[in-house]
């Protein structure tokens, strides 16, 4: 009992070893696929024990340091989503990988997660989130090591600013647990509202917050920081990025909502609310109104499929951070919901784009076309993608969507009500440029014979497939594990139907009669005479014979009058900004390095000099 | 229990039957009205039942492959799940799950599902209709957003049903300010949603030959006639009831006369919508796609936004 | 059922490197089957919704006229010929009889010039509401183009009335015209038209020439500067769009020309919307010209020059000898060169359609960079004929 | 899959009614298309609508005469359209060549490469003469005897054949690929 | 009316031909009547005569005319260019020999652009080939088969063709000469 959760976070590592030093071929499939389906058996395991107790806690103290684990609701959701789409990912990962050293980093970032998840205090909590960036960046050094580079400066941003908020929280409160943690910075709120002064000053919780901020902001792919994410979900192993943005992106969502449990109250009452929402969680829910708007249009404006699937997934993450600024009960259970989703749709895409860069080996939008017919297995995966993400009623992506706009409209916040409306447009605008490009038209001939999916990856695909499907049309299932965080019943309704008072959303009648419109629309379809398949090349062109040498598909420069329409926005990027401040500082050590440390003695000598008379005068 | 479902059955095959008659007309309204502004006499009013009876009813069709046919049949799909959505008076079904997002989601998937059959017959011209048919959503969301937040911060609530009751009390809601800024930025959107004149870039005949629709037959065309007849009573029939405050008529005994007098006052209401549509469509040339967008991220989009701002106040 | 594989099998086969053309770019055929051609192809090769190149195809309408006219006589060249340009049929006739009056030397009495006028002009005006109803039905006013096509219609019947046709009059012929004016109720029917077009030229401008939108299509597409139109042969509304006050009425005067007093109007941006504007300025100068004519009154005196040969067409014989006349047509400089070695036929005849400049090299220069949606506008502001460049 | 015969009148008079044209004008009448769809002639009335798409058009005209290059893409227009289709010839150019009986560029029998319904009078037929042919059409679709789209299903052999030894085999490639070469190189302008 | 004042108006256009005649001794010009003028030029000069016109104003191209003369056994080209500032237009005849190899004729495209449109033509129905017009070879309006049998040559006997071709026509054997419409 004691080391269940010791079970859940350490067995992807060591499997992820033993399969790293094994190396043959069959075998080390086996030993990480067993390496991420254990601590999965014992999360569901764990549901029952959750049932009766509140939470699962263990501690274990080594060299002074006193590390406490905790497995209740919410991590456990958190968990959930982590073991369910790294299952998927692993078995994708074992029909794409070619090496034993992606095993070895994959499970090693996966253990990262589990531990974020379970952990209760904020050293292990740092300490996994450590294992968790090293793992993934090994996995993008491998493929590209511009892209890597890039993701591990802005990780190394991130850390070093969780830690210096560890700091200055363990200097302030002394202790370094969250429950600890949270009752000190409750009183303090409490100190604050009575009158006296209080443990922290305005200006520590600002930074505080501004620190925890781009720590969790670097790791969700928020719009300032976003940068890394296209680069480095699309330069490593395909069925590893349904994990990477899955599950990790994920990691800071589950940070933004611990600066919720642990500084929630102070913070709300340091710098008050706007309208209903905490001011300080106004800001989140902006960034992440703007992430949706960049991450979706970029998505559309792409050339490269796994690009193309990296801003979208920045995209929907932008989803997720409206619902927890927003700060409302409601809208933290549908930001929640949300993280649920994508992980499952995201995680889905990704192992589709895993199969077809594995058979067609291109990845450019240029080179593809009319695979529709030749991989009918992946097309139906990712109609079903499709649909759950543009958000159409059956699917899980409409409820959760549906969910967040009710919560963050109700909060009578316009502007973030229209961003996400937007939102939900770009949706099915990027996907269909998607589907056209590859999926239907013509088909080049170089990609003839391409076969199916594997099998390791079609079942993968099916078992996140099948989920997004469930979760459409029964989201009570959610729901009830939802309410579980808040103890209350905030959304209401049956296993099939999500009530929140001011609106309604039954999954399963909308399937129902969505089936019944389209049996309507197929009775009137086959009263029709006999169809008669044509080749592409039977179509119309003002009349002229065409044959397949023409290039009858519009695959590069798809959407060219959103970028002239957009022209005037695209000129500026902050990944450009970023650019130039790395060849900024290149150039600035640079010159220090040709003017001070030049390497000659007496340089050093007059410098020594200098210094010494400076303190003299100074009178030290 | 059993009764119950047959009543449901009956009931929604009359509304299909009932709007889908409407949608003819009003699309043979489209035509004659058209026509009698450029001084010529016009088809017959059931001209479009003809032509759909005729494009039904053709001996050979084509396909190019399994998803060319079920884009439509989806399109046709989700136009019927939509219509069931709305409120028709009081004889509506799914009337209590009726809700603002989900219809405006309603209305816009079917034109996913064109997009998806015209895009799978791999024509030139049927991608660059799908193009602009994207970019013309997109454009057309942000000021429909706004709309539908003024709307559901004004009335406190996301169920249609509720607002069209709320209306029938406190007036229809083109009286306040916020929701007349938001009826008007809806009704530009409706422009583009109807595919008249200055936003119909999706299936611009002079440029690029009918766009989408370049590569569908016989029966896919008829489906597809069927589809925008019934979207057409759904859209003006949504706005009839958000803004110009429905009909719940209660005043005569038998119900049958109630149900019979509110869908005469939405019919007069959905007409009035129409009109609107038909009289700027007949007088304005074409946007290019980027033209258009740049239109309705300027104009519509400021008035609605200031109506959901100021309804959120 | 012929899937794609089978497609792409059956072409490996016979060895053909099926690799589409090259990725960046997709064909896409603007061909005879389109709304916005009359029966001329464009074949476009384009990058997302802008045209990269483009390549002109014409000969859909070739018969051959050059071959044909060698075969018959004189005048029953006036019905072959006239079927050039189709808007505008009178041109034709108009060059062709006048290089032939040439060639003989005749003097076409007074009364044939006033008519031989009239024709010319009331077919520039019909021609000038064609254009209107085609570049309304491009923009998408549907309701503009109604309403030119309803106002030609009167014209149409006056045509009808004096040539007992109406769109191929065979009216004007080698030594004046076939028939004289039918009444004076005909000239009064057709100041009544021309007041009519006149008061209706508003409604043109609210719905198409002053109409926000038209400017946002029109402005700045497919510019033309001075130089390239000159190198390109480009004559008649497009290269005044450009700053050249060329209009052969004024440079080469012919007919009641001279006498008639009508201003040229000259813009200098050369865009689609500068040659549009400048068609609507002409067609007011056209009416005003149709007015000071009927104001003026058909002279008296014969309708055909008096020559005993004219008795018995078929052995009417030219002298040797060659011509060149042009006329200004609505699209621009329309030419014919008559060639007569003496025989009863012609040796040779030579039509110059102004389109063959406007529709091929121009047309291509103008597309490139365009987008699709300016196509058919830059078409129809070029208002070329493709039996011009065809003959 | 159904047996409609209990309804075919219905659809013969729906397809009587609202014959959607192809905007296709191959020859010189494609100038009286615009005063019959508009204010004066107004076919609309007959339900009757100009269509770019060949996908949904019913009726064909050939407005006149047809040169060789026009007829390929006449040819590959009319397979495009769905079955029951019309043809409407305009002029005595489709009949015997009209004006242009000695010219090698223009067809002298349509009848040899397309089937024709009606074939109207006149040197660009009049719009009256137009309409004439339009109610001849309607009467045959109504009394079920404008089966030509059935002649040309059945002898297809027989058009090919014509139209073979008109422009030689394999010629729908053979144009396709004309163009490639001058597509393919970026030759210095 | 129209040539009244003969004298006054062709004055005008006699200088302008000696101007030309002048710098160009290999040519003959005349003044046919006002606002026409004729130059004969030797058919390996066309290049710079046509640049001498460019540079006196003679902005617009017109048309290239061949016309063919069987019994001289030769075709002549006539460059028709008319000028905007002179209000003149001018005819430029050039003789080539007839035959298909021998009928070749340096481009004029550099100098007026849209000449390469005109030399397509020419090509397309009299086979003149000009060199260095790159779409020479570039389908124009004749179609494939009726490739290199050049109609408008008057040795070209179209009614045999047509016979030949579409194989219906009966009207065929008439005699042509004297027949009443």
């Amino acid at each position: 009992m004691i080391n269940e959760l010791m079970i859940i976070i350490f067995t992807p590592l060591i499997t992820g070893v033993i399969a790293w030093l094994l190396d043959i071929k069959g075998l080390r499939e086996g030993i990480s696929i067993l390496g991420a389906a254990v601590p999965l058996a014992y999360l569901i395991q764990a549901h029952q024990t959750l049932t009766s107790q509140p939470s699962i806690q263990y501690s274990i103290v080594i060299s002074g340091f006193k590390f406490e684990f905790l497995l209740y609701h919410l991590s456990w959701i958190f968990a959930m989503i982590a073991g369910v789409v790294g299952f998927a990912a692993v078995l994708g990962m074992a029909s794409t990988t070619k090496d034993s050293y992606e095993w070895l980093f994959a499970l090693m970032s996966l253990t990262g997660v589990y531990g974020i998840f379970l952990a209760d205090d904020l050293i292990s909590f740092f300490i996994f989130w450590e294992i968790m960036t090293f793992g993934s960046f090994m996995m993008v050094l491998k493929y590209n090591r511009k892209a890597s580079l890039k993701y591990f400066l802005l990780s190394v941003l991130g850390a070093y600013s969780m830690l210096l908020a560890i700091g200055i929280l363990y200097a302030k409160v002394g202790a370094l647990d969250f429950t600890t943690i949270q009752q000190t910075l409750y009183q303090d709120a409490m100190r604050g509202v009575l009158g006296t002064n209080t443990l922290l000053s305005r200006n520590d919780m600002l930074l505080i917050f501004g620190l925890f901020l781009i720590a969790f902001g670097v790791k969700a792919g928020m719009f300032p920081l976003h940068v890394w994410a296209p680069d480095a979900y699309s330069e490593t192993n395909q069925s590893y990025t349904a994990m990477f943005s899955g599950v990790l992106s994920k990691a800071g969502v589950y940070g933004m909502l611990v600066i919720y449990i642990l500084l929630g109250t102070r913070l709300m009452y340091q710098f008050g609310r706007i309208g209903a929402a905490p001011k300080f969680g106004y800001v989140i829910a902006f960034l992440g109104g703007i992430t949706i708007i960049v991450g979706g249009l970029l998505a559309a404006l792409q050339e490269d499929i796994r690009k193309l699937f990296a801003y979208s997934s920045i995209s929907q993450v932008g989803y997720i951070l409206v619902g927890i600024g927003v700060g409302s009960a409601l809208s933290i259970e549908a930001a929640i919901y949300h993280a649920i989703s994508h992980a499952l749709f995201k995680g889905l895409f990704f192992l589709i784009v895993a199969t077809i860069v594995l058979r067609t080996g291109k990845t450019e939008f240029k080179d593809m076309g009319g695979l529709a017919e030749k991989m009918p297995i992946t097309f139906a995966m990712t109609f079903v993608a499709i649909l759950s993400l543009a958000g159409i009623p059956p699917l899980v992506g409409f409820a959760s969507k549906w969910l967040l706009f009710e919560a963050v409209i109700h909060e009578n916040m316009p502007i973030l009500g229209g961003m996400i409306f937007f939102g939900s447009a770009i949706g099915f605008v990027y996907l269909i440029r998607f589907t056209y490009a590859v999926w239907f038209g013509q088909r080049p001939t170089d990609l003839d014979d391409t076969k199916d999916t594997p099998i390791p990856l079609a079942i993968a695909m099916g078992i996140l497939a099948l989920l997004n499907v469930v979760f459409g049309i029964a989201p009570g299932l959610v729901a009830t594990e939802l309410n579980k965080i808040f103890g209350k019943e905030i959304i209401k309704g049956t296993i099939w139907e999500l009530n929140i008072g001011f609106g309604r959303y039954n999954g399963l009648l909308i399937t129902i009669w969505l089936v019944t419109g389209i049996v309507i629309a197929g009775i009137i379809y086959f009263l029709g005479a006999k169809v008669r398949r044509v080749p592409v090349t039977d179509t119309y062109q003002g009349g002229n014979p065409v044959t397949m040498e023409y290039n009858l598909t519009i695959r590069r420069n798809f959407f060219l009058p959103l970028k002239e329409t957009l022209a005037f926005w695209l000129r500026i990027s902050f990944d450009r900004l970023y650019q130039d401040i790395g060849r900024w500082v290149e150039d600035l050590a640079e010159t220090l390095r040709n003017y001070i440390y030049n390497g000659n003695v007496q340089a050093y000598a007059w410098y020594l000099a200098i210094i010494l008379l400076i303190l003299a005068l100074w009178g030290v | 229990m059993i009764t119950s479902m047959i009543g449901i059955a009956l009931k929604a095959f009359l509304i299909l039957l009932y709007a889908t008659f409407v949608g003819f007309m009003f699309m043979g309204i489209i035509r004659i009205v058209t026509a009698r502004i450029h001084r010529r006499v016009g088809p017959p009013i059931y001209q479009p039942i003809l032509d759909t009876i005729k494009l039904l009813s053709k001996k050979s069709n084509i396909t190019h492959g399994l998803i060319y046919d079920f884009g439509v049949l989806y399109a046709l799909g989700a136009t019927i799940l939509a219509l069931m959505f709305i409120p028709l008076g009081s004889i509506s079904i799914l009337r209590a799950y009726g809700d603002l997002i989900l219809i405006t989601f309603l209305l816009e998937i079917p034109m996913l599902g064109i997009m998806f059959a015209a895009m799978s017959s791999g024509n030139p011209w049927a991608g660059l209709g799908s193009q602009r048919a994207l970019l013309t959503l997109l454009a057309v969301q942000v000021p429909l957003g706004f709309a539908i937040v003024a709307l559901a911060e004004f009335y406190d609530t996301f169920s249609t049903y509720q607002i069209v009751m709320a209306q029938q009390t406190a007036g229809w809601s083109i009286t306040y300010l916020p929701l007349l800024l938001a009826a008007v930025a809806y009704d530009i959107v409706l422009q583009a949603m109807f595919g008249k004149e200055p936003f119909d870039i999706m299936i611009a005949p002079g440029e690029i030959s009918l766009g989408p629709m370049v590569e569908f037959g016989g029966k896919h065309m008829g489906i597809l006639q069927i589809q925008h007849a019934i979207a057409l009573f759904a859209e003006t029939l949504f706005f009839s009831n958000i803004f110009l405050g429905g009909a719940v008529v209660t005043a005569f005994a038998s119900s049958i006369l109630n149900t019979l007098a509110s869908l005469g006052i939405l019919l007069i209401k959905q007409l009035a919508v129409l009109l609107i549509a038909i009289f700027i469509g007949a007088i304005f040339p074409r946007f290019t796609i980027d033209q258009a967008a740049r239109f309705y991220w300027k104009w519509p989009t400021i008035i609605a936004a200031a109506g959901a701002i100021l309804a959120a106040l | 059922m012929v899937a794609q594989s089978e497609l792409i099998k059956e072409a490996r086969e016979n060895g053909m490197d099926l690799l589409p053309l090259d990725k960046d770019t997709y064909e896409l055929f603007f061909g005879p089957q389109h709304m916005a051609t009359e029966n001329f192809s464009i074949i476009l090769k384009m990058d997302g919704h802008r045209v990269v190149e483009a390549i002109a195809n014409p000969g859909f309408l070739h018969r051959g006229f050059e071959k044909l006219a060698e075969f018959r006589p004189w005048h029953t060249n006036v019905a072959l010929l006239l079927r050039v340009c189709v808007p505008e049929s009178d041109v034709p006739e108009t060059i062709y009889s006048m290089a032939v009056d040439e060639i003989i030397g005749w003097e076409v009495p007074e009364r044939a010039q006033w008519i031989r006028t009239t024709v010319l002009e009331m077919a520039r005006v019909s021609s000038y509401l064609f254009w209107i109803m085609g570049l309304s039905f491009k923009l998408g006013v549907y309701t503009a183009g109604q309403w030119a096509a309803a106002y030609r219609e009167r014209l149409m019947a006056l045509f009808e009335q004096l040539t007992g046709a109406r769109v191929y009059h065979i009216y004007t012929i080698p030594g004046g015209v076939r028939r004289d004016i039918p009444s004076d109720r005909w000239l009064h029917q057709l100041k009544d038209t021309v007041e009519y077009i006149k008061s209706k030229l508003p409604d043109f401008d609210h719905l198409v020439f002053e109409n926000y939108i038209t400017f946002k299509r029109m402005e700045g597409i497919g510019v033309m500067n001075k130089k390239f139109a000159l190198s390109e042969g480009v004559t008649g509304p497009n290269l005044r769009a450009t700053g050249v006050p060329y209009d052969v009425r004024r440079a080469d005067p012919y007919l009641l020309y001279p006498e008639l007093d009508f201003e040229v109007p000259v813009l200098n941006e050369g865009d689609a919307l500068a040659r549009a504007l400048i068609r609507r300025f002409e067609l007011e100068q056209d009416l005003y010209i149709l007015e000071q004519l009927l104001d003026m009154g058909p002279p008296s005196g014969p309708y055909q020059v008096s020559d005993p040969r004219l008795k018995n067409l078929p052995r009417f014989k030219v002298p040797a000898g060659d011509a060149f006349s042009h006329v200004e047509s609505t699209k621009g400089d329309f030419g014919a060169y008559v060639v007569s070695d003496g025989k009863n036929k012609p040796y040779r005849v030579q039509i110059r359609g102004p389109s063959i400049a406007h529709g091929i090299r121009v047309l291509e220069h103008l597309l490139v960079g365009s987008r699709i949606a300016d196509v058919p506008v830059i078409l129809m502001s070029l208002d070329n004929c493709p039996p011009d460049i065809d003959r | 899959m159904v047996d409609w015969r209990l309804f075919e009148p219905l659809f013969e008079f729906a397809r009587k009614r609202s014959l959607w044209i192809v905007s296709f004008c191959t020859g010189c009448g494609g100038i009286e298309m615009p005063p019959l769809m508009t204010s004066r002639y107004d076919l609309e009335r007959f339900g009757m609508m100009a269509n770019p798409a060949p996908r949904m058009a019913d009726l064909f005209l050939i407005t006149g005469y047809v040169t060789p290059k026009t007829l390929k893409r006449i040819i590959i227009t009319y397979e495009l359209q769905p079955d029951p289709k019309y043809v409407m010839a305009h002029g005595s150019c489709p009949l015997n060549g009209g004006v242009y009986w000695d010219s090698y560029n223009a067809i002298k029998h349509l009848d040899k490469y397309i089937p024709v319904d009606v074939v109207i009078a006149g040197c660009m037929p009049r719009p009256e003469a137009v309409m004439d042919g339009i109610n001849k059409i309607m009467e045959m679709i109504e009394n079920g005897t404008a089966d030509s789209w059935k002649r040309y299903k059945e002898n297809y052999e027989w058009y090919k054949k014509n139209q073979d030894e008109l422009f030689g085999e394999g010629w729908r490639e053979r144009e396709a690929r004309r163009w490639i070469p001058w597509l393919m190189d970026k030759k210095e302008e | 009316m129209a040539n009244g004042q003969e004298g006054g108006m062709s004055m005008r256009e006699q200088a302008i031909v000696d101007k030309i005649l002048e710098k160009a001794p290999y040519a003959e010009g005349k003044v046919r009547r006002e606002r026409r003028i004729e130059f004969t030029v030797p058919a390996e000069r066309i290049r710079d005569f046509l640049t001498l016109l460019k540079k006196n104003n003679f902005e617009l191209m017109l048309q290239i005319t061949p016309v063919d003369w069987p019994n001289d056994g030769e075709i002549e080209l006539i460059y028709q260019i008319w000028s905007v500032t002179h209000r003149t237009h001018v005819m430029v005849r050039t003789r080539i020999p007839r035959e298909l190899e021998k009928a070749r004729m340096p481009t004029v495209k550099d100098i007026y652009p849209v000449a390469e449109t005109y030399e397509r033509d020419a090509h397309d129905f009299f086979g003149v080939y000009f060199e260095g017009n790159w779409k020479m070879e570039m389908p124009w309006i004749l179609d494939d088969t009726e490739q290199d049998i050049y109609p408008l040559r008057k040795d070209f006997d179209m009614l045999q063709y047509v016979k030949k071709k579409y194989k219906i026509l009966d009207r065929f054997d008439e005699n042509k000469d004297n027949y009443v419409i």
